[in-house]
């Protein structure tokens, strides 16, 4: 199944839901690294961390995955 | 000590994280700025694998208060998601709702704003608004749940500091409940201790700061210029005068000039 | 510490002793600002008997340099006689030269300091020259033997802060060699600030202390404001910018634009 | 003999030098207390301490006697 | 000649009606200031029985366009019926859109005046509206059908001129199609001539004019300072130099200066 | 019709005649201005043979007033031989007297400039002094003679404007009875009415209209701009207010307000 | 019948429409005097002319008249 | 006899009055050719023009003749 992930098309496995997707990435050889703290968005929608296991990624789905940074 | 939101803080000067030249160098300002509140962002994990942790423990490290923003966003909605997102990633509801309306001015969209704020402030955010010197827009803000504002002195990154004095006066004026703060434009101390003067609550400011040569002297000449225009506030600052007046009495001056010899050269 | 004349000292800032509600908050501003030079003048002894030998005592006891000045004087031989009584009375050198030649504006005469100055560098004094912007006449009092300069900020007891900030600067750029000190018409911390982030050396007021409603706290904001201002002449002030430059990165900004949820309002 | 001491009009014992005068002005019936600290001009010329011995005042000469005071 | 809406005019002063000492100084000031367009109002009619009547012909008589104002509306609503009567009773699609959101600055209010703009231009009508300087508002005008935008120069009857020239500057820059009028504020010719310098279309002045002790003077003369400045628009200013450059040749100067006598006297 | 010295002119602009792109572009632009008073100086005739006949047989065409000037001149000295040798090859009394003390400002030389008018005003001439905005110099001179003060706005050539407006204002409130006029340093017509607003009695201005894109339309541009700045000046400019005050009465505004659907959309 | 008239009560007969109400207007003893020129909003509604014979005054209604006055 | 006419040196008959030399400028073959209208200074003095006869040029004197020109 494809998705996007920020802003780049990845393949991932099917009926995933996103707190097994997120496992999936502690993969030595996932395609990005799970970084240690983030805050997530589907479809440009905010998911709390407590609906990880709820959310069933779907083909096509824009998954951002936004981290602490620098900011003014 | 102050009351800012909900809490009580030292500092009057904010300042950002962004632009310095090495993260070393971010920590000694921030340290020699002595301020009390940081503003943070939301970004992707870069692509050479930073993660922010980095970054984020050494944010921690400083033990302030962290003010997460809404950079970049154009809408609403946008903003809405990021504050959701901040508020989890940065376990605070304090927000710095920044929407921009034009892309060269970095100028905020005065509608755009008030429609987030409403919605921010229904889910228990404290808004921080970067917004324009606009009294109508400000009041509106503050009826929809603001108790801080932060008009722009200048464009974001400028150094122009205020560029227009007269409605900063004005907003101070009319708006005395208000915690206001200067944010955006500041380029020199000068600039930061004149919005202190007029009776503005703080000051945020970033550019400044993180540009200078040498930035951890630069934090610490705009903590004392902030230190400095808000005592000046509270000591009441003389009236101008359009005429001079001496300040040696002229009392006790001894009467020479009838002598000749010390009649004036022209 | 810098180097004025032939002393080092900690402090920019030089302070007036005159126009205190009371002896008392004249020191303790005086104090608050860390100045270490303060100006005092010559007067005769007052009518109900006051011999300023308290007001003296009360300043030699601060253990401050003296800069005694020779305002109230409208010629050079005044001006002169005034800084040979200076002279012993209080055992310094140094004398500010002060001679008005217009009584509404109080303006130093170009003309008759000039004079002043060339007799008093020939009798060995150091002069501190009140006097004008003017490039020229500030050119010849060095040829005179003037180390230092005190170009005013504006009309004596205005408070209007540096009304000719162009004139300010060329003069700075144009003696790199000269000790600058914007002396008179400063009323807020902002302006003794501004005049520092240009690379005076230094500021001298005392109006703008002595009457606000807290002298004691606008002495130390005024003593912050001119750290602040020199800190930052050192630091390297940003450039100022015509358009606007985001201080939070960009790059890596989520791309939300295209959903039609997220379009901008307008 | 008459001399203006600080713009007033005093009269002073002829052939005084300065010296005598100001230690006459110790007397507790003097026109005006000697202050602790000052410094002298007779007729706008400045003359140091050193030369008050040598100064004779003269009828009409005018004295000036100043003292520290608050300066800007 | 120029085109403003749909008209050609000659004059790019436009006057407003108000504030003069009698109907006759009003008619020869305005004469006297060239405009072609002026600006009226509706209004209930006065307790002493006058009907607009005695107003309305010697205006008509002057042969001029006519741009109604919705002056004294606080609301989108208010304006909308305020806006279809006076084109009622006027005759002209054109309506000068003002919306107070303030009462003590007279600040137009931006969220009312897009909604009312909106509106009225479904109705057909050419609005032209009394705005802030906010470049995010004037787009969303333009973007609801405005030609033409009147931003203000400073609060209605203060006659401070332009108080924000940067934010104009960048108006002009960035709206290079809109028909742009600074409009309230202007005190002196100097300020409506720096207005026409930056490229603005025209100016909408009042006050200045009709409180002058001589109004039909200084009608006189805002119409020459518009004129002029819009002739040096076209005609190209030149830049502003930092350092100072000779007019007057320096090639074929006699060089006298090896003169002992001729050695300058510093 | 305004005195000038011993003459009698209509405008209140003095052009120069340097700098323009041809001659015929100069004899143009000096008519459109509709200056009644040109300034030349005196040079060597140039290498290609050029005798400044054809200049001078150009500008008597004119049938102007010829102010020559001491342009270049850097002690009294020099100031004096070119004053006479002016006079003669001119055949006017009249000399504009620049004598420079720094040759980055082009700024005058405070005390040559004293010098050679006294000298001057007893050869008989008629002394137009380019001074400096400085009270105590402006009133040596008029002591030594002068009737006529030419203080700068900013330096020659840098079209700045008025860069010490309070300096020029007191200047005028001080000297009533001098005939004052703003040289050097005007660079747009806003300029120029702003000093002619102050109560200026004129005008001297050379680089902002030959070094203009279209010298001719700039030189009409600067006449109307001091025409319109006299005539407010005459008029009575109204007083700055800081308080906004409505133009369009609000005697008998509807009353709308309570009508639920009419309220504020905030 | 009461109806406000430019914030004033007045009273006027029943059932009147505009357009009679404006003629009565033209008596010499009438409340006020009809300008000449001028545009009508009721209940802060505007009424075009063409309106005025189809609209029938309500008790309490608010009848503003408005003529062209001066304006900045 | 050399003398520096607008600061370059130029060789001149001796004992040439002011009068005589400028005519000799008329010539064809002089060094510069006369202007129709100037001003003469002599060592960085005035010389009238009704001065021109009595003025006798000496070696290594500084003439300068200027002519009008343009002036701001």
């Amino acid at each position: 199944m494809n998705i996007v992930l920020n802003g780049k098309a990845v393949e991932i496995p099917e009926t995933a839901n996103l707190q097994a997707f997120f496992e999936s990435l502690n993969n030595e050889d996932a395609a990005i690294t799970l970084p240690r703290q983030f805050a997530v968005a589907v479809n440009a929608q905010f998911v709390p961390r407590s609906q990880y296991p709820n959310i069933i990624l779907q083909e096509g789905d824009d998954l951002e995955l936004l981290v602490p940074m620098q900011g003014g | 000590m102050w009351k800012i939101a909900d809490r009580e803080v030292s500092s009057r000067l904010l300042i950002g994280s962004a632009l310095y030249p090495s993260p070393e160098i971010m920590c000694n300002a921030i340290k020699a700025s002595q301020s009390d509140i940081v503003t943070v962002s939301l970004r992707r994990q870069s692509v050479d694998g930073a993660d922010g942790e980095s970054f984020w423990q050494l944010l921690k490290s400083l033990d302030l208060n962290i003010l997460p923003n809404t950079a970049g966003c154009h809408s609403a909605k946008e903003a809405i998601t990021t504050a959701l997102m901040a508020r989890e990633l940065f376990g605070t509801h304090w927000i710095k709702l920044e929407i921009i309306g034009d892309d060269y001015s970095l100028q905020p969209d005065p509608f755009a704003l008030l429609e987030a704020t409403k919605e921010l402030v229904a889910q228990g955010f404290e808004v921080f608004p970067y917004c324009t010197d606009d009294l109508v827009l400000c009041e509106k803000l503050m009826s929809a749940g603001c108790q801080i504002l932060m008009p722009w002195g200048a464009p974001i990154g400028t150094g122009k500091g205020l560029i227009n004095p007269y409605a900063l006066r004005k907003l101070r004026q009319r708006l005395p409940e208000a915690t206001l703060i200067v944010d955006a434009g500041i380029g020199a101390p000068s600039h930061a201790s004149q919005a202190m003067e007029m009776g503005f609550d703080g000051v945020l400011l970033n550019t400044a700061v993180a540009q200078a040569n040498n930035p951890e002297s630069m934090a610490k000449a705009m903590g004392l210029a902030v230190s400095a225009g808000r005592l000046a506030y509270e000591a009441g600052l003389m009236p101008e005068q359009d005429t001079a007046q001496p300040s040696t009495p002229t009392l006790g001056t001894p009467f020479w000039h009838h002598y000749p010899e010390h009649e004036p050269t022209r």
